[in-house]
This record gives C-alpha cells, structure tokens and sequence, in this order.
C-alpha cells in the first residue's frame, strides 16, 4: 500500500502524538478540515485539542509560545501554512529560538519544531508564493529541513521534533500528490541526517531539495532515456549543511546542476556552487557549475506568466544537456 | 486596600450583544427620507456587488477563475457605507475580501473581471488576482492578502494626509480576524499617539476562516482595543446601510476636523465560505444554522424594503437595478474573456523602476 | 441614534494619576506586622540588588565592564515582591534590565558578575552578558534584550505550565515601552483566549530609552491593554513592596487557582540613564528635576524606616545588610576578575546539540 | 576638511530634508542624543518634529507607516538603530514593500527607504549583532545598498531616498570614524550605481560592501607592501546584484577573495562566487575563488571570542597570501 506525502506527514504527527507525551501542536487552521491540507486531518479529534491547538491570527505570539513550551520540557510544532505567514514570526524563529543555546553559553535546548508550508502556483500571487528555505539556511542554530519523498516528510518530521535543536521543518504542497510505500517508523537522530544520493551516474551531478529534488529525479530519468546518467542529490537538510556528498559527486562527474525553488541571488543554489568551488580541484571539473533557480522576480498570478515563472523538469533537462554537450564551454 | 492599588477581573464575554443574536434584525432597516438618495444609489450599488461576487463565484465553480477568491456576499453594506464618505485625496486600503471595497468607491466591474482572469487589462495588469486590488483614481491604494498588513499602511497614509494638511484621510478595512495581529495594535496607538487622520474598519464577521471569534479572543465584540488605544469608537449593525452611514459620517466629520483616529465595528456575516464559491456549511461554530438565519438580515432586501416602504423605490426600479447589474457584469465578464495575458516580460520589468530583474 | 449603534470618545490623558507625581509616596510605607519577615528579607534582598548594580555601574564607568549594562537601581521593589509568590517549578522571563530579577530569584551574585565581565563561569558562560541571563535551578528561565521577545516566551511556559497540571505559572516581566510591541498584545490576547497561567509584570518607569511614556502612547497607565484583552489587573506603587506584595498575591493565587493570567502594572522609576552608569539627567521629558525627587520614593529606605517603626529592624542590623552585602559583592566579583574566559572552540561548540557549527 | 562617515550620513538627511519637502524621517532614537551615534544629530530641532519623527517601540507599525507615506507622494526614511530590531518589521519590507510595484502591475512605486544601522562588537551579544545583508540581497524588488566611506554613506543615502523603489540602505558603527574630504553633493541615480573598483591590481581581487570593503582597502594596503597588488572592489548596491565588474577583474587577476562580514551559508560571499563561476572560463583562473565571512555561529559576548569571530585584515591578508602562494592549490 503506497502512502501520498500529505498523508506521510499525518503519519508523522501521528506516532509522535502517540508516543512523545511532551509533543503537541499550535497554530492556524488546525480545527479546519481544509488549511492544511490532509497532513493533519482530525488530529485534533484524536489527540484533542489541548494537544492539537488551533489559534488566533498571531504568528509571532504563537510562535514564540511554542519556543516557550519548548523551553520547558515539551517539543512543540507550531505550523504556519505559509512561509509567507511564518514571515512575522522571524525574530522568535531567528533571533530567539536559533540563537537560544549558544547565547545561553550552551546549556540549555530549545527543541522547538516550526513547520511551514510552501504553497505555491495556483495564481495566488506574490504574498502566497514564497519559500525562501535560502534565507533560513543562513542562519547559525537553527536546522532547516526539506523533505522530498513521504517516507522523508514522515521520518524527518519525527527527526526533528525529537531533536534538541530549533528546527525549520519544510513541506511543499506540490509533493502531497507524490505517492509510495513506507518503511516502518525508526526514530533517527536528525544530527546524523544530511544530503543523500538518489541516484547514481557517471556524466552529471543534478543538486535539489524538496519540490527540486523531485524535479531532478523526474530529470534523471528523462535524461537517462538520452543515453545521459546522473547523480542525483537530494540536499534533505540544509542547515547545518554537509557539502561532502556533493563534493564528491562532483569529483566524479566533473558536473553539476544546482536546481532550487527559491530565488538566485543568495540562495540555496549559490551555496552548492561556492562549496563546490571550494572543495574541488578546478582541473578535475568537466564543466563550470550551474544552476536553475527562480528567477529574480516576485511570483506573478497571471497563468501564463506563472508557467514560465517555476522551474521545470523540460527546463532542467535542456540545461543539463546544454552542460553535458558544452565539454568545452564558450564564455563571453 | 491601600490607596496606591487599583485592580478589575473580567469574565469571558460577548459584549456584541443583540447584533451577535442571527435572529435579530431581520426587518426592514429604519431610514432617513433625508438620506434617501444616498441610501438609494447605495443599494444600486450594493446590487452591482452582489451580482459581480456572484458571478465570480460561478467563474470559480466552473474553473474558469483559478486565483483564490473571498466573497464578501452578505457584507455589502460595510463597504458602501464607508465609500459613501471618501473623497478624492482620501486614501483607501483593503484586505483579501476586498471586491466589495473596490466596487463600493466606483471601480471598474471590467477591471476587476479582467485582473481574476489574469488579464493585462485586470487592475492590477494581470500580476495580482482577487487578492491585489488598486484603483488610485478611486482612492482605492492597494489590497493584499496578509492579514492586518493594510492597517500600518493605512496609518501611513493619514500621516502623509496630515502632512498635506488639506482635511484629507486614510481608510483601513480589516476583519475581526485582523485584530489578533500585533501589527493592528502597533497601528491603533502609532495613529492614536499622531492623531493621524484614519478611520478604521472592522467588519466584524464572527470569523477567520473556519474559527469562530469566541475561539480565538476573550470577547466577542473588538471595540475595546480602540478604548484601549484611547482611539473613539462606534459599533453598528454592518447589514444596515443607514446605521453605517450614520456611525460613518460621525467619524470622518471628526477625523476630518483634525481629531484623529476613529474606529468602527461593523457587524456583519459572510453568506460564503471563506475562500472559494461554497457555503461551507459544515466549518466553524454553528455556521449552518447562523447562516440561514443571517440571510435573514439581508443589507440588501431589508433597505429594498425600507426604502419601498418610504416611497422613494418602486419593484420595476428594483429589478431594474438586478437587470442592468447582470447586463453590466456579463458585458464585462465578455470583454476581459477576450482581453490578452500580460506579456512574458512583464515578470522581470515590473519588479523595479528603469532596472529589469535578474533572470534565472 | 439608532438601538444598534454604541459608541465613545477619548481623550488623551493620564490614569496614572497620583502614582505619576513624583511628589507623592516620600513618607515610609505602610506594612502589615503579619508580613514583616518576608519584608525584612525583602529588604535586605532589595540592598544586595542595589550594591550588586552600583558595582557594576562603577565597572562600567571604569571600563572595565564593556558588555551593554541596563541598571534597575531605584525599581528593586517588583522583582523582589514577585520573587517572594514564586515557587519551584514557576519559570520566569526578563528582559534587557533584569539584574534585579535574577537576584530576587536568588541568583549568585559571582555568576552575574563572572557574567557580565564575560567568563566562563557566568551564568550564561560567557556568552550572555548582562542582557542575557539564565538560572534555571532558581526558575529564571531567560532575559533577552529584544524588547517584547519573551512575552510570547512566557505565554508558551504558560502553556506548558496549564499542560503539566501541578499549579506552576509563569512570569514575564517586562516595561512600559514593551506594551508597544504587537508581541505583547498577541501574547495577552493567547493567554487570555487559553487561560494560560501567566503572570503579566509591567515595570511601568514612564521611559523607553530616552523616551517619555506620554510621548509614545495616548495614555500614561497601561492596565487599559489588559482591560482590552480581558485579563484581570491591578496597579499598584512599584516603590512600596509591601503594595507590590499584596497585589502579587492577589493574582497569583488566582492564577495558580486555575482562573488563566493576571497583569500587573508596577509604577516606578529607574535611577541610571537607559544604559550605562550615568544618570543621563538632560535626557528625556523633565528628567532632571524628575529623577531629584523619585529618588525620596526610594523603595529600600521608605520599607527601612517602615520596619524601623514596627520595632523588626533597627539601625545595626540595616548597617549589617548593607555591609554584607559589600562584602559579598566585592568577594563576588573579585573571584569573577580572576576566572576564565570561554575556550575558543566555545563559538562553534555551543550553537548546536551534538553538531559543530560551520567555520569561516 | 574631512568629514567623518556617521557626520556624512547627517549631511545626507540635512540635504534631503532641506531640498525634497516630501522627504520626512520616522523611527526610533530620532529625539535622542546618542540613539543612532552622530548620524542624526539635531535634525528634529532643524526641521521640526512632524518631519524628523521619534516613535513609540513598534517596528512593524512604524515600518508600515512609513511604506503607507511612501505610497502617498512622500519619501520617508524609516530608521532601525539596528538591524536586529528591523526583524520585527521582515513582513512589511519583503512582503510588502518589495512586491508592491510587482503584484500591482508595475502602476505605483513604493518609494520607502529603510535605514537600519549594523551595530556590533562591544560584547554586544547574539541579538545585538545581525547584519544580514545576503538575506536582504536575495529579495527581488528590494534595492540594497551598503556604502563603505563618507562620501558614499551620504550620496547613496541621497540616492536611495530619490528612487523610486524600497531600498534597504545599511550603515555600520564600525566605519563611523572613517574620514574623507566629501565632494559637493550629487543627485545620482541609484539604478545606475553598482559595484565599484577602488583599487587596481594585477594579482588578486578583493571583493567586499560596506565594513568588509574597507577592511579589503586596508588588506590591498598591507600586501602592496608585500608586492602583492589588488583590484579592490566595493559592492556598494548588492540588490539587484551586478556581477560584470567583479566578473571582469575575475578574469584580468584569475584570483578572487570575496569577503563578507555576514554568515557564510547562503551568504553574499557565496553570491560573488557562484556569479563568477558562471561567467568565467576556470581555465583563466589562477586559483578558485575563497571566501572569509563570519562562522556559522551566532556572535558571542566575551572579547576573547569577538575578537575571533570577526574577519580581521590580519585574516584577510593571510588568507590572500595564500590564495596568490596557490599557483598550484591543494585539494584533499
Ligand atoms: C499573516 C496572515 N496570517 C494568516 C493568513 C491566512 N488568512 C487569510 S484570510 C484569514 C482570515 C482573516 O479573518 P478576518 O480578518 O476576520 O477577515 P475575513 O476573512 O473574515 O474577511 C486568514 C487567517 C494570512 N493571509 N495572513
Ligand atoms: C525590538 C527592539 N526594539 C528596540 C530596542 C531598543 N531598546 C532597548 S531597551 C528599550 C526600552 C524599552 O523600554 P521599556 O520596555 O519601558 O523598558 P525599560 O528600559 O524602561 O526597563 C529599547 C527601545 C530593542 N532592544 N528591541
Ligand atoms: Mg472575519
Ligand atoms: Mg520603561
């Protein structure tokens, strides 16, 4: 039996709710049958709503309760349903949750789960469409995870609430359709989690996470059909970020694609070229890296703009064998 | 005990009253033959709303519209009341359920029908839905979907209208959901502490969302911030175009006299989920039997009826007014169907001015 | 006008009244004999917070302190009175000016002083400084110096406290300027709409930094936000411990009777400039002639001279409490001089559990 | 006469507020004597208190107001003291402010400038010490502008309170001190300053914006002396990002430093490098780019430790000397 993304979440809230006492959950639109979803349907009725709680419109205050509760014994969640909504709550993500621990001179933990949702596409427009995972990765002491597969979305969301840290938990409605069958539940330690090789080849490094990864994975395989093999490198936590797989695909393959959903200037996709560039002999390299990003630009509504906006599998797999075919590359 | 202490308790309460009880107010509203012009265009108006949001809500059944649209069916008279008493230099914010405002101050149904399309031609050329809304010629400065977003701006905008210092001012609509935002709160006392020129609105409509306000605030009724933030205050019936006026017209007479802010609560219901064209009857504390009952207090028919009652309206005016709104609204609806998407490059040359943006 | 319409008006204005007369309360306190130990200890706790921050003021002013210092001298009434109705198991908040609390808490006078000189052995090792202090054994359990930041903080221990069941509360203690913050108003309204166990403490000195209370809001009371929010309050005279005492009782007894939070609005005055040791006397609406007169509502020899008259205190014991408190200050500190500083590995070994942080 | 960096900033505000009626300034600190150093000094008494506005302590408030003048014919100034309390305010800058030309059809300019001070050091601690320039570099529609002397502190002041776009216009306390002679002032336009080349040489690139850039002059200075010439390159305007200035140096030196006082992950530094890579044939390049930025930590208090945590010109010299010593780097 294959279980969807959304429903992995589910799974996820689930098993901690039933076995962690010191879990519960806050935030808006958990009394709704629609706000998030079906990632939390009738948790509320099955743990009750002292443990499943919905509030007022109040990111920052409710954010910052949970980073209370968190300080005290418990191991909140608190959802925000979209990254733009969490926006509000950035000094208590940022500047208290991220910094608690090491301005406490270590010893004490605040392990607080924030779960936002990237909510994208639907022609819902600049306020409703942001992810900004790039933004989060910049910052020390706070873990930043992005789940790409349903087993993923179910095991790092138990990772991350069982961890000791603050952690940014990162889900894209995009992949609630993406489907297959889960593996037991084990508890993992999500210190030891990092970027993760999908998929193996010999000709090119394709770098994602979340809804990117997915992407590079549905690349992989429509270039595989060209007779072109990929590394495929599903990033999984961004903070703190491990760049020793990437490295050394890149050692091997001497190319590399960084795919990010989010935008160009500071992101994710510049921080796997700059490690890279850091860590590998330039003479071992087939190719410069590149990357697919947004491009710089607000999201639009209009339909026909929103296309040309998001990244696609088409889109990546014509960049990638433009880097395949430019063995020896023009530059202006 | 000693002189220095003073203290108070407070109990859980719905300080709203009888205008919370849905089987109240559900007769004709009492008018002013005095204000019956006034009263008369508005409910044109009000029809021309009700009729737009209506088709919009069929477009979204149908799949035609796809960006996330709020109807404020039901809620008209907020809207229309308060627009009754802009001026040109005033300036206008609203929300994501904000079709109504831009309507109630004169905008374009083409505009409209063309930006939830996604239209070059839509008010916002395409880039923005249902949700961003602007119609500067009609004092309508901009709507956007993050809850209490609008209030600070709006805020802004009465510092800048006291600036000017020619009796302009701003207007913010926000729900009663907007109110459990701090950005509300840091609002009211910057506006209370400038006296800045704002009048703001709460069409309170018992929801966000799917929550009932008796989940998520102490009180039913959120007229006490405003006494809180020393900002004057008036709470009416928002389904009763005349009261609004009234509570209205006192307001801006006072922000405009140099006073500063004032604050209304107007108390009103959606017909409408609170996104999409559904009723959604089964989400939030007894919806489905309230919202029966709540059509009931219909802005629409009970000033209809008020307004036949004292002569001013006969029924073929009436219908009248229904015939030319859908004559109106389809016309519309035809042209935006046919008016062109914003070019590809609108993406990248409307981000800054005289720069094009970065491309991926 | 119309039976659906309420309203009313405000003027700015100051509900303070008498506690904002910095002529008023010179004259000793008034104490209950029933409540004179805890008075006396009161006292000699309120003496040792006094010598603790002139100490560091006179390390300031000598440069040998560099790390930012917020003195509390002249309000060590309401960290004292609070401190003495908190129990094992409460968990208490500050914020930027919170010496005093974590001395009222029975913090060690070498851990703050290791603190604020940057070592090791400071209660945040070193890391904190004076604006970030921690002694979870003694149920403080973080100041931060964003303004507003751990209200919200202290609704979640709230929370958890309601979730734990054994009549725990919290404490946030905060100032006047913080009720400006949205996170306050977010935070009062969650505590109220859950009934979380939250004792609100609002040291109302009239000043954020070099800004008069009457300049930043339309009132100089704040009890009307928690009237707003529905949260039961008291205001008392932030100088006179045994006023600070009875009001805390009050509340707290409700709160731990399960009835949700509680506010109270302290009114004092802080003695040193914002930050630093000086007592910035051009800074700020009529703080020089203020500051001369607060200082006769001095709250340690108004409570001394009250004991005094009750026959529990007399002269060579109050000698004793502030000589021992030098003592054990300048003992404090000079072991604090000679300890170390964190090693270097302590930048990156701190920021994550079981996870070193990424170099340059 | 020289004038000092924070006296150039107040020469800015005194021309604006003395030529430009639509200019007013609101924030907090703006009555006091020493909220913002010497930057602001005295202004409310010049031009009165309805243009030079002390606010109550509401960042998210004050911000929006400002954004909502902005929209209303004005230019308002809005002035965090630093850029940590500005967190508060995220929403109305990047949600709002940014997007608004955007999500409205590209009709209306939101002409807000926002000016937040960078303050750290003084064991200050984790809250009273964020920079974050690259978070703010990655939102489109945000021009961000961090000048490095006097003379720039005031006329990109100038010029960002002209645009017609939101500007995030960053001051650091560290370079206060700095003196120049100032040039008579000059109306530029911000769209069309970018990065600057301060300084030219043959054997590496110093690239950095703001307090970086003038530790990068002072670094050029010390290996000048060693025989090692620089080009030197001051950012200036990090958003919208132009990389052809740094590109071209990249290609003449084939060694880059680029040095950023914000963290590493996902930051400018990163940015710098990606951009070259994209741009730069490797085989020109003598030696892959490095960056020296913050650690990924929040800041510490105690001086031992601030003194390692910020880049130093030490650090900078030692990590040029390596870089140009690499004829033939190492790679593990
Ligand atoms: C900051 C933010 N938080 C949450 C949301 C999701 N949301 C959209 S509309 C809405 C309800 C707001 O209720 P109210 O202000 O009463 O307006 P109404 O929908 O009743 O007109 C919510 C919670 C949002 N758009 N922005
Ligand atoms: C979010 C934020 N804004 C501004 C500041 C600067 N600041 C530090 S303390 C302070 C005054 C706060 O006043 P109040 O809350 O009354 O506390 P008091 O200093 O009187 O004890 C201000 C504005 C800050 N630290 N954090
Ligand atoms: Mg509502
Ligand atoms: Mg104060």
């Amino acid at each position: 039996m294959t279980t969807g993304y959304g429903a992995a979440i589910r799974d996820g809230f689930e098993y901690l709710l039933a076995n962690h006492p010191s879990v519960f959950t806050i935030g808006q639109g958990l009394w709704s049958p629609w706000y998030v979803g079906n990632s939390m349907t009738d948790l509320d009725s099955q743990f009750g709503r002292e443990r499943v709680i919905d509030t007022p419109v109040s990111e920052l205050g409710t954010t910052g309760a949970a980073l209370g509760a968190a300080l005290c014994g418990y191991r909140p969640i608190v959802i925000h349903p979209r990254v733009d909504f969490m926006l509000l709550a950035v000094d208590q993500i940022v500047t208290q949750a991220a910094k608690w621990r090491s301005m406490f001179g270590g010893q004490v933990a605040a392990p607080i789960t924030v779960r936002a949702i990237i909510n994208r596409g639907g022609e819902q427009g600049a306020q409703h469409s942001q992810s900004l995972q790039s933004w989060f990765a910049h910052i020390p002491g706070l873990r930043v995870v992005m789940p790409s597969t349903p087993t993923d979305a179910r095991d790092l969301l138990i990772a991350s609430v069982l961890s000791d840290d603050p952690v940014l938990y990162l889900d894209d409605r995009w992949l609630y359709g993406l489907e297959e069958e889960l593996p037991p539940i084990e508890e993992r330690n999500l210190a030891q989690e990092g970027p993760r090789l999908t998929r193996t080849g010999q000709d090119l490094t394709l770098v994602g996470s979340s809804y990117s990864a997915h992407l590079c994975r549905e690349a992989a395989a429509r270039l595989s059909a060209n007779g072109i093999e990929c590394d495929v490198i599903d990033i999984r936590v961004l903070n703190p970020f491990d760049a020793s797989l990437i490295i050394k695909s890149a050692k091997k393959t001497g190319r590399v694609l960084a795919v990010d959903g989010d935008w160009r200037t500071c992101g994710m996709a510049a921080e796997v070229i700059a490690s890279i560039v850091e860590a590998v002999d330039p003479r071992v390299m087939r190719a410069s890296p590149r990357r697919v990003t947004l491009p710089d630009a607000p999201a639009p509504t209009s339909n026909p703009l929103e296309r040309s906006y998001y990244p696609t599998v088409d889109y990546i797999v014509q960049r990638a064998l433009a880097l395949v075919g430019a063995q020896q590359e023009t530059f202006e | 005990m000693r002189a220095s202490v003073e203290s108070a308790l407070y109990e859980t309460a719905s300080s709203l009253g009888n205008l919370a009880d849905a089987e109240r107010y559900h007769e004709p509203i009492s008018v002013d033959a005095a204000d019956s012009d006034a009263l008369l265009s508005g409910l044109e108006r009000m029809i021309l709303i009700r009729v737009v949001e209506e088709k919009i809500g069929d477009m979204v059944s149908q799949g035609v519209v796809k960006c996330p649209c709020h109807l404020a069916i039901g809620q008209e008279a907020p809207a229309v009341g308060v627009a009754g008493y802009v001026k040109k230099g005033d300036r206008v914010f609203g929300a994501h359920r904000s079709h109504g405002h831009f309507l109630a101050l004169g905008g374009s149904p083409h505009g409209l029908l063309a930006e939830v399309q996604g239209k070059d031609t839509g008010v916002s050329r395409g880039m923005g839905g249902s949700m961003h809304l602007i119609d500067i010629e009609n004092n309508l400065f901009g709507t956007v979907p993050i809850v209490g977003a609008t209030i600070p701006i709006a805020v802004g905008a009465g510092i800048a209208a006291k600036m000017d210092g020619n009796g302009g001012m701003a207007v913010s609509f926000f729900g009663d959901g907007a109110t459990e935002e701090g950005a509300f709160h840091e609002s009211m006392n910057l506006a209370a502490v400038m006296k800045a020129p704002v009048l703001f609105v709460c069409e309170n409509n018992f929801f966000s969302s799917h929550l009932h306000i008796a989940l998520r605030q102490p009180d039913t009724s959120v007229c006490r911030y405003a006494e809180a933030h020393r900002v004057g205050w008036a709470r009416a019936d928002g389904n009763d175009l005349a009261a609004v006026r009234a509570v209205t017209k006192e307001a801006v007479d006072a922000i405009r006299a140099g006073e500063g802010p004032r604050f209304l609560e107007l108390v009103t219901y959606r017909w409408r989920g609170h996104v999409g064209h559904r009723e959604d009857e089964d989400v939030g504390v007894k919806r489905k039997d309230d919202l029966t009952r709540w059509k009931l207090r219909d802005p629409i028919s009970r000033l209809a009826v008020a307004l036949e009652s004292l002569g001013v309206l006969d029924r073929p005016q009436l219908k009248r007014f229904w015939t030319d709104a859908h004559t109106v609204v389809d016309e519309a609806w035809n042209i935006a169907t046919h008016d062109g998407y914003p070019p590809a490059k609108a993406l990248l040359s409307r981000v800054y001015s005289g720069t094009m943006a970065r491309k991926t």
